[in-house]
């Protein structure tokens, strides 16, 4: 595939970003690698979704089910008396099977009913783990982590940069995917089945093995997000980690910044997080309706998202450009 | 004998609620094929503006109907000025605009009335009860139902009646041919959001009435209409009804039998197997759908 | 039977109550080109939709080489060396040109292949050959009709095809077009890909084909050399009708009536 | 008036419908180049061509599907180029369109009725007495006014377009495919009607790929190929000239 000089930048700016977020911890204080930690987490999974919404076209609902096993299958394996390694291992097979399980019939499903079962996926998990009482477990109740793995030991200092590390890791793991993923004929057969999927697999494109093998690349990451979240916060609680607000405000990112871009949802959550950190918790319902505001203003003046700023320059918010982006879905 | 009597009104309360709410939620997803999460808002607004209404000294019988063409405007005003916008693009964009939306007006409720329940004080004359075999069933429990049924038979007799109906059908079914008979098919889809954030607003309005209001009752009631008009399917009146009938008696059989906790789930598993059944989802009536 | 590329056997696909393709039988032999005709309706579309996997058929049996691939899936057809274009155009539209034809050459017939110097190769080749190197890195969108039809050739090309179908190439081109694409389509011939030529230019079909099969109705109507089928009174009443006699017929009602308005 | 290539002038100002210098397509892609003619009042126009040639995009232009790049279309005296499809079947210019297009969930008469949605001197006892009408056209819609329009025959879907488009007291009725996928008897009953409809007073625009058909019906006909009018003549002289045959079979 031909390379363009962006593309070849592209790499060298994610290296130095990298190599810019391994020396944060220098110089940041417990607020500021709070934050960055944060960052971290959401580009991860911004990615993740960006994976499936962006590059394949599926608006999939069905994170929190992944996000949600991640953390709870981790926790009970701890609390079962597995170590570290079997929790993080364990718990990712168990969304594996789960995004096998809801993977190989909802992606058969067209338009909105896929949006809707994934959905329903997420919630009827949700439900299930809210009332399962086995295994040690009690799903209302939430259970400390910390101490189950003997973390306490650790300093507070160095339990935050251990977790900013593992964010880290995970988020490098995600843009990395999506920068090969943007470099392999696997990146360019999606495009082509998001356009056009019949076309694509009279082309030799194995359209459903493709998209399953996305779901799973996805759960994956999800999930050890999910597994890394639950660690780092200590307390689980079922609702928090099956929350579906967090998977609708990871897309709101991701369509902020630009799907189906390497920079996209890295834009879209540092624009959320700041709007977040900046206006307060205090404020949360303004928050609320500033983010809401910003997210409508973009789907109608800006719907390919905040990146065409760095494609088109100045222009991307000249009047006409907004205008015309305005008129481009309208109906007659 | 007496728990089948409660679980009996029980259900036929959730029917006529869930019927309402999920008819127009079908309504816009059918006509616009818009996903509109907004639409838990649209319940949430009817909810608080029937509270407001009470509040300032209206009888909460009144404040329904006013809460309803307040809520038809906000439908038509929400088409015109965005939901247009975004109805030829691709699917996400319209469930990113209606989320969006959605954040908007769930946020300033909490602004304004903050996450407190808010709940109306009945008049004397809906504060009784009748015993029918030992199930109490309140006098407001009646009227909801009442007013719920009534809604849906208007709406019936509005899509199978008249001509505007008709029209409505047939821009559902075949755009432009729509056209090509002379509908003018963006006034159709202001008229489409604006019965179905009527109706929403209704939905709301008599849950308040019941329970209460709060910035949560919409994403709460969004999912129960999600699954009513997926069991159900889309594009006729008979589908969303249908839907709120499993849904209602499932729903209000194990809340009575095991617990509220597990009737999401028994709803979201009827969708997902029914989904996996059929997997281009249940359809209406065979010849509704184009 | 060893020179059939392709033996088709009793094909039908039926949707409901209507029988698009109704049992159709068909040979195509390795290196000829072979014109499909018929009317509007007749299941010429569909018929290729079944071949190439994109639909599953009713009934009957499709032996590709030798190989029974009734029930293989359009990628896998495609891996075989089966390819196809679509009647209206399918570009992917937010690719480039030249992406859309790296799709076939990445994937398609080459896929085990692999090797990303060696496609991007490929497919600049193949777009050579389409006339397309020149605009190959802009979007689809700027392609007119004619554009994109070679666009589905070149994507077909680079999927390195032994047979390929047609679906109505010259739809929609002015006769220079026509031309441009008839003097294309022999020339991947005679590199050796066998071809199914879908087409209603009749003149074109002619002029082209070695063999035509015509189809109405879901049925195989006649089969047999390009001058046999223009004379067969079965086939051209089934394109035209019988004009001379429905004007007679028609005309003569008409003029025994009063008619508003002034005639020609 | 001879088989002549057609040059364009200024409108007819007593034409019912005058199309002059139209170019147009779908999005960017340019499919009509150039197109004019007239349609006189009480006449009965073909356009025959090809699959390709342009003949549907062009009919979706006068009815306002689609907004042409340039050009003019004038109907009854007013400019329509950019007007709303609404506005146009307003005006009387009234469209069966090609594959029928019914309202398949709807009734039959369901479907009728919606056909005069748009009618100015709309009354109950208008549209009662337009549906009269078009169940005296065709008599078999009458029977079926209960039935869901998806569930007829391709013919009798055929007349409940064709009527569909009655409902609306067309000036103009334009007609894309009659014959297409139709049996020749079900063609020729179609046909007979439409001489009934004609001779009421309505003026016809069949656009037809069946030659058959569009030459035994028509006064004039225009020959497109490749989105330009390539001939405009009466039926007779095309028919004598052999230019069709030609178009079609060979040459």
């Amino acid at each position: 595939m031909p390379l363009s000089a962006a593309r070849d930048r592209d790499g060298i700016v994610l290296a130095l970003l990298v190599l810019g977020a391994c020396c944060l911890p220098l110089v940041f204080g417990a607020y500021g690698l709070r934050v960055a930690t944060m960052v971290a987490m959401y580009v991860a999974l911004a990615q993740s979704w960006n994976l499936i919404g962006g590059y394949t076209g599926l608006i999939s609902l069905a994170q929190p089910a992944f996000f949600g096993s991640g953390a709870i299958a981790a926790l009970i394996f701890l609390v079962n008396g597995a170590p570290v390694w079997l929790a993080v291992l364990g718990s990712l097979g168990v969304s594996l099977a789960i995004a096998v399980m809801v993977g190989a019939p909802t992606l058969r499903l067209v338009g909105h009913y896929f949006v809707v079962a994934t959905l329903l996926v997420s919630e009827a998990l949700r439900n299930l783990v809210l009332n399962l009482n086995a295994f040690n477990f009690n799903g209302g109740i939430s259970v400390n982590i910390v101490s189950k793995v003997g973390l306490t030991a650790l300093s507070p200092t160095t339990y935050n940069q251990v977790f900013y590390y593992v964010m880290l890791g995970l988020a490098t793991t995600a843009m990395l995917a999506i920068f090969a993923l943007e470099r392999s004929k696997w990146g360019l057969a999606l495009r082509a089945i998001r356009d056009n999927q019949r076309a694509a697999s009279a082309l030799g494109v194995a359209a459903t093995r493709l998209k399953i093998a996305v779901v799973l690349a996805s759960a994956a990451l999800v999930s050890l997000v999910g597994t890394a979240w639950a660690f780092w916060i200590g307390t689980v609680e079922t609702n928090e980690a099956f929350s579906l607000t967090l998977t609708f405000e990871i897309i709101v990112m991701v369509f902020l910044g630009g799907r189906g871009t390497l920079w996209g949802p890295l834009l879209g959550v540092l624009v959320v997080l700041f709007i977040n950190e900046t206006i307060g918790v205090e404020l949360a319902e303004i928050t609320q309706v500033v983010s809401g505001v910003i997210v409508v203003l973009v789907v109608l003046l800006q719907p390919d998202g905040l990146i065409q700023i760095f494609r088109q320059g100045p222009r991307a918010f000249a009047p006409k450009t907004l205008a015309a982006n305005l008129r481009r879905y309208r109906v007659r | 004998m007496q728990i089948c009597l409660q679980i009996f009104f029980d259900s036929l309360l959730l029917i006529g609620l869930y019927s309402i709410g999920a008819l127009g939620f079908a309504l816009i997803w059918g006509v616009l094929n818009v996903l509109n999460i907004a639409h838990g808002a649209f319940i949430m607004l009817g909810g608080y503006l029937t509270f407001l209404l009470w509040r300032n000294g209206l009888d909460p019988l009144l404040a329904i109907p006013a809460t309803m063409a307040a809520l038809f405007a906000v439908g038509w005003l929400i088409q015109r000025f965005l939901i247009d916008y975004v109805v030829s693009g691709p699917h996400s964009l319209g469930i990113a605009l209606t989320y969006g939306l959605n954040l908007v007006l769930i946020g300033l409720a909490l602004y304004f009335f903050t996450a407190e329940y808010r709940s109306i004080n009945l008049p004397p004359y809906l504060r009784g009860y009748v015993d029918i075999g030992g199930a109490k069933l309140t006098y407001v429990r009646i009227v909801i139902m009442l007013i719920a049924f009534f809604l849906t038979a208007c709406v019936w007799w509005f899509m199978d009646r008249t001509e505007l109906g008709a029209a409505i059908r047939a821009t559902r079914l075949d755009m432009e041919a729509a056209r090509l008979v002379g509908i003018k098919v963006r006034t159709i889809f202001d008229l489409t959001t604006g019965i179905s954030a009527m109706l929403a607003g209704a939905m709301g309005g008599l849950i308040a009435l019941l329970h209460s209001a709060s910035p949560a009752m919409g994403d709460q009631y969004l999912l129960q209409v999600l699954i009513v008009t997926v069991l159900g399917g889309l594009g006729s009146i008979a589908g969303p009804m249908l839907g709120a009938l499993v849904l209602g008696i499932s729903t209000s059989l194990v809340s009575n039998l095991w617990g509220a906790t597990y009737s999401t789930l028994v709803g979201a598993t009827l969708v997902l197997l029914v989904l996996v059944l059929k997997p281009s989802g249940l359809r209406g009536r065979a010849f509704y759908e184009a | 039977m060893s020179a059939d590329i392709l033996a088709v056997a009793g094909l039908a696909k039926h949707f409901g109550g209507l029988r698009a393709v109704d049992g159709v039988d068909l040979a195509v032999r390795r290196g000829e080109i072979v014109g499909l005709i018929g009317p509007n309706g007749a299941g010429k579309t569909t018929f290729v939709d079944l071949l190439t996997g994109s639909e599953p058929p009713t009934g009957g049996r499709i032996t590709y080489r030798g190989t029974d691939i009734t029930s293989l899936s359009a990628h896998e057809r495609s891996r075989m060396g089966l390819a196809r274009t679509f009647q209206v155009p399918r570009p992917f539209g937010d690719l480039t040109i030249r992406e859309n034809v790296l799709v076939g050459a990445l994937f398609g017939r080459g896929e085990r292949r692999g090797g990303r110097p060696e496609a991007l190769d490929l497919a600049n080749r193949c777009l050579e050959r389409a006339g397309l190197s020149a605009v190959a890195d802009q979007s689809t969108g700027s392609l007119s009709t004619a554009g994109l039809k070679r666009l589905e050739v070149a994507r077909c090309l680079a999927a390195e095809p032994d047979l390929l179908f047609l679906d109505e190439p010259l739809g929609g081109l002015n006769p220079t077009e026509v031309k441009d694409a008839l003097g294309l389509i022999r020339g991947l011939n005679d590199s050796g890909i066998t071809i199914v030529f879908i087409e209603h230019i009749i003149p074109a079909v002619m002029s082209l084909c070695h063999r035509v099969v015509v189809l109405a109705s879901g049925r195989k109507l006649a089969d047999g050399d390009p001058s046999e089928i223009v004379a067969n009174p079965e086939v051209q009443r089934a394109y035209l009708g019988d004009v001379k006699a429905a004007v007679r017929r028609f005309g003569a009602r008409r003029r025994a009536a009063t008619r508003p308005g002034g005639a020609a | 008036m001879g088989a002549s290539p057609v040059s364009p002038g200024a409108p007819d100002a007593s034409a019912l419908l005058s199309v002059r210098g139209l170019d147009g397509g779908h999005g960017p892609i340019q499919v009509l180049a150039d197109i004019s003619f007239d349609v006189r009042e009480g006449e009965v126009m073909a356009i025959i061509g090809a699959n390709g040639a342009g003949k549907t995009t062009l009919l979706r232009i006068l009815s306002g599907l689609i907004q042409p790049m340039r050009g003019s279309i004038r109907f009854a005296g007013r400019e329509i180029a950019g007007s709303s499809s609404d506005e146009i079947v307003g005006l009387g210019l009234c469209q069966a369109p090609e594959g029928r297009r019914l309202f398949s969930g709807l009734t039959v008469e369901e479907n009728l009725r919606l056909g005069s949605f748009r009618r100015r001197d709309k009354s109950r006892r208008v549209v009662a007495d337009a549906l009269d009408q078009v169940f005296a056209y065709f008599p078999r819609l009458a029977e079926r006014r209960g039935q869901l329009a998806g569930t007829m025959s391709g013919g009798e879907q055929q007349m409940c377009a064709i009527g569909r488009a009655l409902m609306a007291g067309p000036r103009l009725l334009a007609i894309d495919e009659l014959s297409l996928g139709l049996a020749p008897v079900i063609v020729e009953e179609l046909v007979a009607i439409l001489y009934d409809i004609h001779e009421a007073g309505t003026t016809v625009l069949l656009v037809e790929q069946d030659v058959s058909v569009a030459l035994g019906v028509a006064d004039r006909a225009l020959v497109m190929q490749s989105g330009k009018i390539v001939l405009q003549s009466s039926p007779d002289e095309l028919l004598a000239d052999d230019a069709i045959i030609k178009s079609y079979l060979g040459g």
